[in-house]
C-alpha cells in the first residue's frame, strides 16, 4: 500500500554547519567600502549557516512529503489540477524568459510583448472577449480587479452603484474581493436543483446592483441553463453580468462566457491553462472585458502598430494599476505555450475529456455516494457522504483522509455549504480510464472499510491527522515566535 | 469558419497575429473514450453537452490547431530571441526589481515536481513538505523584520503595501494614509485601488532635497489624529538608506508604522521591528527569485504578534499530530475569504507560495554570513560605481547625500531616456528614468548595480557614459 | 523514524492509456514516403501507450523510492560519494554543452576544446602526471586503458611482458582489466597490517611482469607508507607501476602518484570530483601518464598551437581508441566546472576535510566495531562486525540493512575480504559534524538492538529484503522474458 | 611556488593556461573541525597526513584558487560560448550520434536528486526507484530487439561492440570475428583493442557499391570454420536499411550472428531476434540522450536469454522481497569483476545506469504510435533530402540505392571538407566526409536528417549547396 516518505522533521533553523557560499569582491572589501549610518546598523542576525550540502538535503526531503499532481490523482474540485506540461518548465528556465527586467525600453523587450499579445488575444478568442488585461496575479485579483472596472464603469456612466449580488454558492473570494472594492454583498439562496433561484435574482436586483457575479458551469459543476434569462435581468437592471472563470475548463470550445453575455470575465491560469500551482502560487488571473469596459483597463496596454509593439500608458478611463509591471510573465509564457501546444481543436478535446472524465466517474460512484442533484455534470460534481455519515459515522473529511492512505490526494470538501457533507470531485482531463476506475474503486472500497480505520486515518502519510485546532490557538507563525515561547511538541 | 460568434473584430485580429488558417481539426475520439461514453449510455462527446443552449453554443475556436511540443518549442523560442536579456547585456536597472544571483541549487529545489505541482496545502498530512518550507520562508522574514508574524506572501510588493494600508484601518479604524512622495508610481497607483473600497485618503509627504532621505518636518505637518499608518521606506527610491526612518515610531505613536524594506539589505541593516514598525513589506524577489518581467515577485508581509488576526493572506502555523509529532497546517482561517467571505481580512488564495520557497532555500544557502556578505557587496559595489561615475563630466552623481544600497540617482545633462538609447548601442541596458515616478526629477535616473555585475560591467558602463556625455 | 515512499510497483508496461506524443510531418506522410524493405518491415511492436501525465507520474513516483547522495548519507566505501554541486546541472543543461555534436569542424568546437585541455592540464597537476587522456568512460575503462598503454609501452620497448601483480585487497576491476588486456593476473596477500607486503612483492615481480597495480590509500584506507620502496622494486623489476585513482580523494595537495613515483593513473570524476554517479553511472575516468607513456596515449589529442585548439590524430604510436569520440563531455564539463569552483586551496582542503571526518568518525565507532588495524586513516576505514556477530548474531550485512531503516545508505560490505565481517566506510568530506555523530549514534545503536529486528531488516524502506537467489536463479531480465514465464510474484 | 615538483614543464603549462597567479590559499579552519581534531587528540589538519613520507609529500596545488559559483558560471559560459550547436544552426551531421528531439520530461526525470546522485543499487531494498527503471529499460530493448537478455548498458556503441566480440569467443571459443568494411573506422579501432587480450582476429567484409549493402559473395568467402561472429549493422554506415541481414543466420548458422542497430529504426525494422541475432548492440544515445559532444552515450546490449551467463555487464532481475511483493535487484553478479575478479565476462562496473533511465523515459513517452511515427519521418525527410540534393548539379544522392533510414551518402565533386567550410559560411553544419571510415570515399559524405530539420532547414541547406557546387 502508498506510503509517504518521512525524513528527519527538524526546521533548517535547527541544524548546524558553516555556509560555503562564497561571493566575488567580499574578501577585498574595507569597512570603508561600507558605510551604514549609525542606528541603522543591524547587530544580531540570527539565521542559520549552512553547507549547500545540507540546504539541498533538507528541501529534497521535504519535497518527498509532499504531494503534487506528478505523484498522482489531485481531485480537487473547482482547482482543477491538471498535469502540468514540462515543456513550459523548460520554457521559462531561458534567460529571454527568466532574465529581463521589467523596466527595459520597448525595442529589447519585443519577443515578451508579443508573446503577451497573443495570449490575449488567444484568451479573447476563448471566452469571447473583446479585450483582455494580464496584470492580475491570481483568480481573487481578478475579480478584485473586476470589481475595480465595474466600478470605473457604473461611474463613468454617473451611476454609485454599491451592490453585488452573488449566489451563496459562490466561491469565498468573490464576496471577499466584491467587498473590497467597496461593494456590499447580496447573497442569493440557490434553487432547490443547485442553480440560480430565478426569482431570488430578480428580487435583489435593483438600481444599487453593480454587478451579479456567477460561475457557468457553478461550483455543483451544473451548467446555469437559464444562463440567457439571467444576462437579461442583469441587463435589464443595468448591471453587470462577471464571470469567475475557474470553471472555465468545463466549456471550451462549447460556449464562451461572451456568447452566454456576461461582461467581464477572469481566467485562472493556474487552472484552466495548465500552469503549475506551487503549492499555494504563483498564478496568473487575466480579466477579460466586452469593448465597452476596455477603455478602463489597468495600464500599460500593449499595442501592435507597425510590427512594433509597444505599451500605452495614456488611457485617461484606466483603473490604473492592480500590480506591479504587466503579470506574472513566467506564468503567462507557460500558458501561452500550452494554448499553443493545444490548439483550437485541443483546448475543446480537453474540455470534453474534462466532462467526459467527470461524468464517467460520477456514475461509478454514484451508488455509495449520492448525487444531491440527479443532473448530468460538467468538470466536476459534488457528492454526499451524508449516507455513510448517518449508516456508519463516517463524514467526508474522514473518506478525505482516507484517500491519502491510498495514495490520491483529497477532494474538495465542505464545499459549497449548500450540499451536506460535500465531496467535490474533477479529475481533469489528464487522467486515464484506468486512474478513474481505480480511484473509484478505492472510493467505495472506503465506504465498507472498518469506521475506525477510517476516522483515525491518515495512516500513511509522513504525519497523523494534524491538529489544526492547537495551531489557530497558539498561532505560532514563526521559528522566532516558537523560541519565544520556550516551550516544543514533541519532534 | 465560426458561426454566430458576436465578436468579429476580435476574432478577425486573432486570425490576422496567428497567421493560420483557423483549424477546428476533427477529434480522433479514443477507444477508452467510446467505452467511457457507452457507460453513460451516450455515444458522443456531443452528448454531454446538452444542457449548454443551443444559442450560446460555438462549434469549436478559432485558433490554430495544435503542434507538436519540437514546434511549440521552435515557436516560442524564435519569438523570445527577440528579448535583450540581462544574460549578455550589462543591466543596471532596478526600482523594484534587481538582477541577483541565484544559486543553482535554488532552481533545483523549486522545480522538484512535489513542490511545483502541488495545489495550496489543505491537506497537512500529505502536504508537510509545503508547509515546513513556507513556515521556514515566516521564519526568514520574521528574523530579518523582527516581526513575529508573518504570511506566507502576497502578489508583490504593491499589493502587500495595499493590504497593509487597509490593515492599518483594520487595526485602528482610521482613515488617513501617508506615503512618501518619492515612490515608485506603480506602487501608488496600485495603493490607491486597494484604498478604494475603504474610502481611505492618502496623503505623500516629502524628501530632503539635499539628503534624499524623508522630511520630518514636512511628514510632521501632514501627521493628523485621523492617520492611521505612515508609510516609508528605507532602502527608498533613490536607493538612500532612510536613517528617519528610525524615529518615526517615536514621532507618532499613535499611528500605525509601516516599513518597506528590501530583504537584502537587512543583512546589515536594523530589523524595522526594533525601531517599532508594526508592518513590515518589501519585495521578495531579490531573494532567489527570477526577473520574469517582473512577475512572478514575493510580496512579503510581516506584523507584531499582537495583530495577527487581523493580518491578510495564508499564514502557516506549528502544531502537532495525533501522535504529539511537530507538525505544520494552514491556520487562522477565519481571517479569510473561503470562511469569513465579505468580511475576510483580504481576498488573496492563490499566492506567491513558490517563490517564498525559493526565498526560503536562497537564504538557507547564503546563511547568515552569507547575507550580510552580500548586502556589504551590493553596498560597496554601488558606491564605486556612483563615486566613478560622478567623475565624469556632465553627471552629477550620487545627487543625494544619503548612504546608499544598491541603488543611487544620477543627474544628467542628457536626457535619461536619451542616454538610455545610447547605451543600448553599447549594448547596455542603461538606467530607469526617475521622471515618471517624481516628475519633477525629469533629468534624473537610478543606476542599480549588484554582485552581478564585473568590474568589467563596471568599465564599460563607466566608458560609454563617458563617449555619449 | 525515516521512512521511504511506497508507490504502485507496476511496470511501466502493466498501464494503460493513449500517447499524447505528437510529431511535425507525421500527418503528411504518406506510404509512397516510407518506404522499407519487404522482409526487413517490423510487424509487432509491443510497447505501451500513454500520455505524458502518467509516464511522468510512473517515473517520479519512482524516483521516491531510491535514495541519493541529495537524501542523506551515503558512506559507501570507495565510491566517494560526496554532494554533487548544482551549478554542475545547470552547465551541462547549456545548448553549448548538450547540443554540439562530436563530427563538428575543429573551429566549431573551441569551447569544448578549451575546457577539455584545460582539464587535462589541472588534472596532470593535480595528480603530478604529464599528460591525460579524458576518453575512458570509467574508471575501470580508465583501468583497461591503462593496461594498453602498459602493453603498448613494453612492446615499443621489445618486451612481451604478460602478467600483472595485484594485492588481494584490490577492487575486482583492477584483475579484471588486466585480464582484458591479456594479462594474467598475479594476486599478493597483504601483509598483516593491511599493506603491501613488500617481501611477496618482491617474489612476485620477475621479468614477465609488466605492471604492479594498486591503490594509494589502499582500500583500507591505509597509507602506503613504503612506497617509495615498492616504486623501486617494480622500476627495478621492469615494469610499470599503476595507481588506481579511486582514492584520490585522500591526498589532493598532500601528495600525488606522480610524486610516488606512479608511471599510470586513472581518475574516477565521479568520485573525487563530484559529478553526479547517475545510479551506476555515466562515470568518466581520465588517465595520466608520465612522459615516456604520452605517445602510447588515444588519439584524438587536444592540441593547442596559437590560440587555437585541435585535434591531433596523427599519432602513429597511439593505442587508437577505448570508445568513441573523446570522452563523456558532460561529465568533463562538471569536473572542470568542480575544479575551478574549488581551486588548488579548495582541493586539498576538501582532501584535508575527507579525512579528518573519516578519522573523526571512525574515533565515535571504534568501541562496537572494532578496527582490524589499527592505523590512522585517511579518507576511509574499514571496521569489523565480527564482534557483534560473535556476541548477538549480527553481522555486517544486517547492520548495512539496519541502517536503511535510519534513512542513511549502507557502508560497503564484505569488502575488501581480508577482514571478517567488513563495514567499509567513507563519509566524504562534505558531511557535517553533525550528521558524523547522528550516524555513530545510530551505528551504535544498532549495536544494542534486538538481533531478531537487526536480522529482519530493512523495516522501513519500499520493499522489504529481497531476493536475492531467487533473482539469480531465474534470472528474468525483461517483461518480454516474464511475460513468457507466465508466471508472477505476487504484486 | 610549490617546491619539489618533478614535472616542471606541465606546471608550468597549466600556469600559463590558468593564467593566474598560483594560489595556495591559506585554509581556514573552522570551529566545528578544531572540535573534530580536539577529539582526535590532534592540533593541526597536517598531522592527519604524518603517514604520507616526507619525501612524496607536496605542499598544496598550483591552480588557481577557488571561486564563487558566479565566477564559475561566468567564466565557463564565456568559453563554452565560443562552440556553434546545432540549436541555433541546422546541423547535418550523424555518423552515429543524432539530433533528435527530447521531450523536456525527460529532462525532468533524469535530473531528478534521487536518481541522479545515487551510486549502483547495492541495497536493492533502497534502490527499488532505480532498478524497477533499469529493468524497464532492459523490457523495452528487448522488445525492440526481439532478444530477452539485455543489460543495463555499456559505455557507447563500439565497446558495445568489443564486449559482444569477446562474448562470441566466450560462446563457441573461436577467434575469427568479421566485420563490415563500411563501419566507423573508430569502432573498429575500439573492437581491435578490446579483442586485444583474446587475440582475436578481425576481419573485413566488403559492400555492394550499388546497393550500398554489404557483399554476401565477399562474406561467403571469408567466414571459416574457426568463425566465431559476424558483425553487421542495419542501418550500416551508409544510412542503408541492410536486407542481407536477414539471410546470415541462415547462411552461417555456426557463427553468433551480431546486430548493430539504430534503436529508433527498429520502431518499423524488424526485431532482428527474429532473424537470428544472438547478440544485438547499438548506440542508444537517440533514446532521448542529448548529443553532449558524443558523451555520454548508451552502449546497448542484448542477448539471448539462453546466453545470459555469458553476458557482460550489469542486469537487473525480477525477484520479490521477504513478504512475496515483487521486487528487484541486480543479478548475476558472479560473472562480474567484484566477485570472479580476472574471470569476469567483463571489466564494467560504473556504466551509463542515467542514460539508461532517460531512453526508458523517452520510449514511455513516444509510445508505441510514437516511436513508428519518429521512424517513419526520418525515414520520409531523409528520402526527400536526398532526393532534392540529387537534383543539383555536382550532387550525386543518395550514392547508394538501398533503402535508407535517416541519412545518406552523397557523392560531391567538391572535397567534403571544403564544403562544410563553405556550408559553414552558410551557419549550416554540413555532413560527415566519409574518407576516414572508408579512405576510398574521399568525394563521399553522409548528411542526416531527423524530425529536428524544419522545411526551412532543409531549404537553407538546398540553397547553400546550390550557391557552393
Ligand atoms: C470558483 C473559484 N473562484 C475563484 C477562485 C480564486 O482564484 P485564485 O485562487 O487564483 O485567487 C477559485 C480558486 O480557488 C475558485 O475555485
Ligand atoms: C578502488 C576502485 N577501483 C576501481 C573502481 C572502478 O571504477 P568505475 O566504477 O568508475 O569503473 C572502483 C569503483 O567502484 C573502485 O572503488
Amino acid at each position: 500500500m502508498y506510503q509517504q516518505a518521512k525524513h528527519d522533521r527538524r526546521l533548517i533553523m535547527e541544524r548546524d554547519g558553516h555556509s560555503d557560499f562564497d561571493l566575488p569582491f567580499l574578501k577585498e572589501l574595507t569597512d570603508q567600502d561600507i558605510a551604514i549610518p549609525t542606528g541603522m546598523r543591524r547587530t544580531v542576525l540570527d539565521l542559520p549557516s549552512l553547507p549547500e550540502r545540507e540546504v539541498v538535503k533538507h528541501y529534497v526531503n521535504l519535497s518527498q512529503m509532499n504531494y503534487g499532481v506528478d505523484n498522482g490523482l489531485y481531485p480537487l474540485g473547482s482547482c482543477t489540477m491538471k498535469f502540468n506540461p514540462k515543456y513550459a518548465d523548460y520554457l521559462t528556465s531561458l534567460p529571454s524568459v527568466n532574465c529581463i527586467h521589467p523596466w527595459q525600453a520597448e525595442e529589447t523587450m519585443q519577443g515578451a510583448l508579443q508573446i503577451m499579445h497573443e495570449l490575449e488575444l488567444a484568451l479573447c478568442e476563448i471566452s469571447g472577449m473583446d479585450a483582455v488585461t494580464l496584470q492580475p496575479a491570481a483568480g481573487a485579483h481578478g475579480e478584485f480587479t473586476g470589481m475595480l472596472l465595474t466600478k470605473a464603469y457604473h461611474l463613468n456612466h454617473g451611476e454609485e452603484r454599491d451592490e453585488v449580488v452573488i449566489p451563496d454558492s459562490a466561491h469565498g473570494t468573490n464576496p471577499a474581493s466584491a467587498a473590497m472594492a467597496g461593494y456590499r454583498v447580496v447573497e442569493i439562496p440557490s434553487s432547490k436543483d443547485g442553480r440560480v433561484d430565478l426569482e431570488a435574482l430578480k428580487a435583489a436586483m435593483s438600481e444599487r446592483t453593480a454587478a451579479f457575479m456567477i460561475t457557468n458551469p457553478n461550483t455543483l459543476g451544473i451548467f446555469e441553463e437559464d444562463i440567457q434569462q439571467i444576462a437579461k435581468i442583469v441587463h435589464t437592471a443595468g448591471a453587470l453580468l462577471y464571470y469567475d472563470g475557474a470553471n472555465l475548463n468545463a466549456v471550451m470550445g462549447r460556449t464562451t462566457p461572451g456568447k452566454m453575455d456576461f461582461d467581464i470575465v477572469h481566467f485562472n491560469l493556474h487552472k484552466t491553462f495548465a500552469t503549475p500551482h506551487g503549492g499555494g502560487g504563483p498564478g496568473a488571473g487575466p480579466v477579460g472585458v466586452k469593448e465597452r469596459i476596455e477603455p478602463f483597463l489597468p495600464v500599460p496596454k500593449i499595442v501592435l502598430k507597425d510590427s512594433k509593439y509597444s505599451l500605452d500608458y495614456d488611457r485617461p478611463e484606466s483603473i490604473g494599476k492592480v500590480r506591479s509591471f504587466y503579470g506574472n510573465f513566467a506564468v503567462l509564457v507557460r500558458a501561452y505555450a500550452y494554448i499553443v501546444r493545444m490548439g483550437g481543436n485541443g483546448l475543446k478535446a480537453a474540455s470534453d475529456r474534462a466532462v467526459l472524465n467527470s461524468n464517467y466517474l460520477k456514475k461509478q460512484l454514484m451508488d455509495v455516494y449520492p448525487l444531491p442533484f440527479r443532473e448530468l455534470r460538467k468538470h466536476e460534481f459534488v457528492v454526499s457522504a451524508k449516507l455513510l455519515k448517518d449508516q456508519k459515522g463516517i463524514r467526508a473529511l474522514d473518506v478525505a483522509k482516507r484517500l491519502l492512505d491510498y495514495g490520491y490526494h483529497a477532494p474538495t470538501i465542505y464545499f459549497p455549504s449548500l450540499v451536506e457533507e460535500a465531496l467535490m470531485i474533477e479529475p481533469t482531463e489528464t487522467e486515464t480510464k484506468e486512474t478513474l476506475d481505480e480511484f473509484a474503486a478505492v472510493m467505495k472500497r472506503i465506504a465498507s472499510e472498518d469506521p475506525e480505520v477510517v476516522r483515525s486515518a491518515p495512516h500513511n502519510t509522513a504525519v497523523k491527522k494534524v491538529d489544526e485546532v492547537y495551531a489557530a490557538k497558539e498561532a505560532i507563525l514563526s521559528y522566532r515566535a516558537f523560541k519565544r515561547r520556550g516551550t516544543d511538541q514533541k519532534s | 469558419m465560426i458561426d454566430g460568434r458576436s465578436h468579429d473584430t476580435q476574432t478577425h485580429a486573432a486570425r490576422k497575429v496567428f497567421n493560420h488558417d483557423s483549424a477546428v481539426t476533427k477529434r480522433v475520439v479514443m477507444s477508452q473514450e467510446i467505452e467511457m461514453l457507452a457507460a453513460l449510455g451516450l455515444s458522443s462527446l456531443d452528448e454531454l453537452f446538452v444542457d449548454v443552449p443551443k444559442e450560446v453554443r460555438i462549434d469549436g475556436l478559432n485558433l490554430p490547431a495544435g503542434k507538436s511540443e519540437i514546434e511549440v518549442l521552435r515557436e516560442l523560442k524564435a519569438i523570445l530571441a527577440k528579448n535583450l536579456t540581462a544574460d549578455d547585456h550589462p543591466c543596471f536597472l532596478g526600482a523594484g526589481i534587481y538582477h541577483h544571483f541565484i544559486p543553482a541549487a535554488v532552481r533545483t529545489i523549486v522545480g522538484r515536481s512535489e513542490f511545483l505541482t502541488s495545489y495550496t496545502p489543505y491537506q497537512p498530512e500529505i502536504s508537510q513538505g509545503m508547509l515546513q518550507a513556507l513556515f521556514e520562508y515566516q521564519s526568514y522574514i520574521a528574523e530579518l523584520t523582527g516581526l513575529d508574524a508573518v504570511n506566507s506572501s502576497t502578489y508583490d510588493a504593491s499589493t502587500a503595501l495595499g493590504e497593509a494600508a487597509t490593515m492599518c484601518f483594520r487595526l485602528n479604524e482610521k482613515k488617513r494614509f501617508l506615503i512618501p512622495e518619492a515612490m515608485s508610481w506603480e506602487k501608488k497607483s496600485v495603493l490607491s485601488n486597494y484604498v478604494l473600497g475603504l474610502k481611505m485618503e492618502i496623503v505623500e509627504y516629502g524628501y530632503d532635497p539635499i539628503t534624499g532621505e524623508l522630511d520630518l518636518e514636512d511628514l510632521r505637518s501632514k501627521v493628523d489624529r485621523d492617520t492611521s499608518g505612515i508609510y516609508v521606506e528605507t532602502p527608498n527610491l533613490f536607493g538612500v538608506i532612510d536613517t528617519q526612518a528610525l524615529f518615526l515610531k517615536q514621532e507618532f505613536p499613535e499611528a500605525a508604522l509601516v516599513v518597506g524594506v528590501d530583504p537584502i539589505s537587512l543583512g546589515v541593516l536594523k530589523a524595522p521591528g526594533d525601531y517599532g514598525a508594526d508592518i513590515v513589506i518589501g519585495e521578495g524577489q531579490s531573494l532567489g527569485i527570477d526577473m520574469n518581467f517582473g512577475g512572478p515577485l514575493l510580496g512579503i508581509f510581516a506584523c507584531r504578534q499582537e495583530h495577527v488576526r487581523k493580518m491578510p493572506g495564508r499564514v502557516i502555523g506549528m502544531t502537532h499530530d495525533s501522535e504529539g509529532e511537530r507538525a505544520f497546517c494552514m491556520t487562522l482561517q477565519t481571517r479569510e475569504q473561503h470562511i469569513r467571505r465579505s468580511k475576510a481580512t483580504s481576498n488573496i488564495c492563490t499566492n506567491e507560495a513558490l517563490m517564498a520557497v525559493a526565498a526560503s532555500v536562497y537564504l538557507s544557502i547564503l546563511g547568515k554570513e552569507g547575507l550580510e556578505g552580500l548586502a556589504k557587496v551590493n553596498i560597496a559595489r554601488a558606491r564605486k560605481l556612483m563615486d566613478l561615475i560622478g567623475e565624469i563630466e556632465g553627471f552629477d552623481s550620487p545627487a543625494f547625500e544619503g548612504s546608499h544600497f544598491n541603488e543611487f540617482v544620477v543627474r544628467t545633462s542628457t536626457r535619461p531616456e536619451k542616454l538610455n538609447r545610447l547605451l543600448l548601442k553599447h549594448s547596455i541596458l542603461g538606467g530607469v528614468p526617475l521622471a515618471a515616478h517624481v516628475p519633477r526629477l525629469d533629468h534624473h535616473m537610478l543606476f542599480a548595480t549588484t554582485e552581478m555585475h564585473s568590474d568589467a560591467d563596471h568599465e564599460a558602463l563607466l566608458k560609454a557614459l563617458k563617449e555619449v556625455a
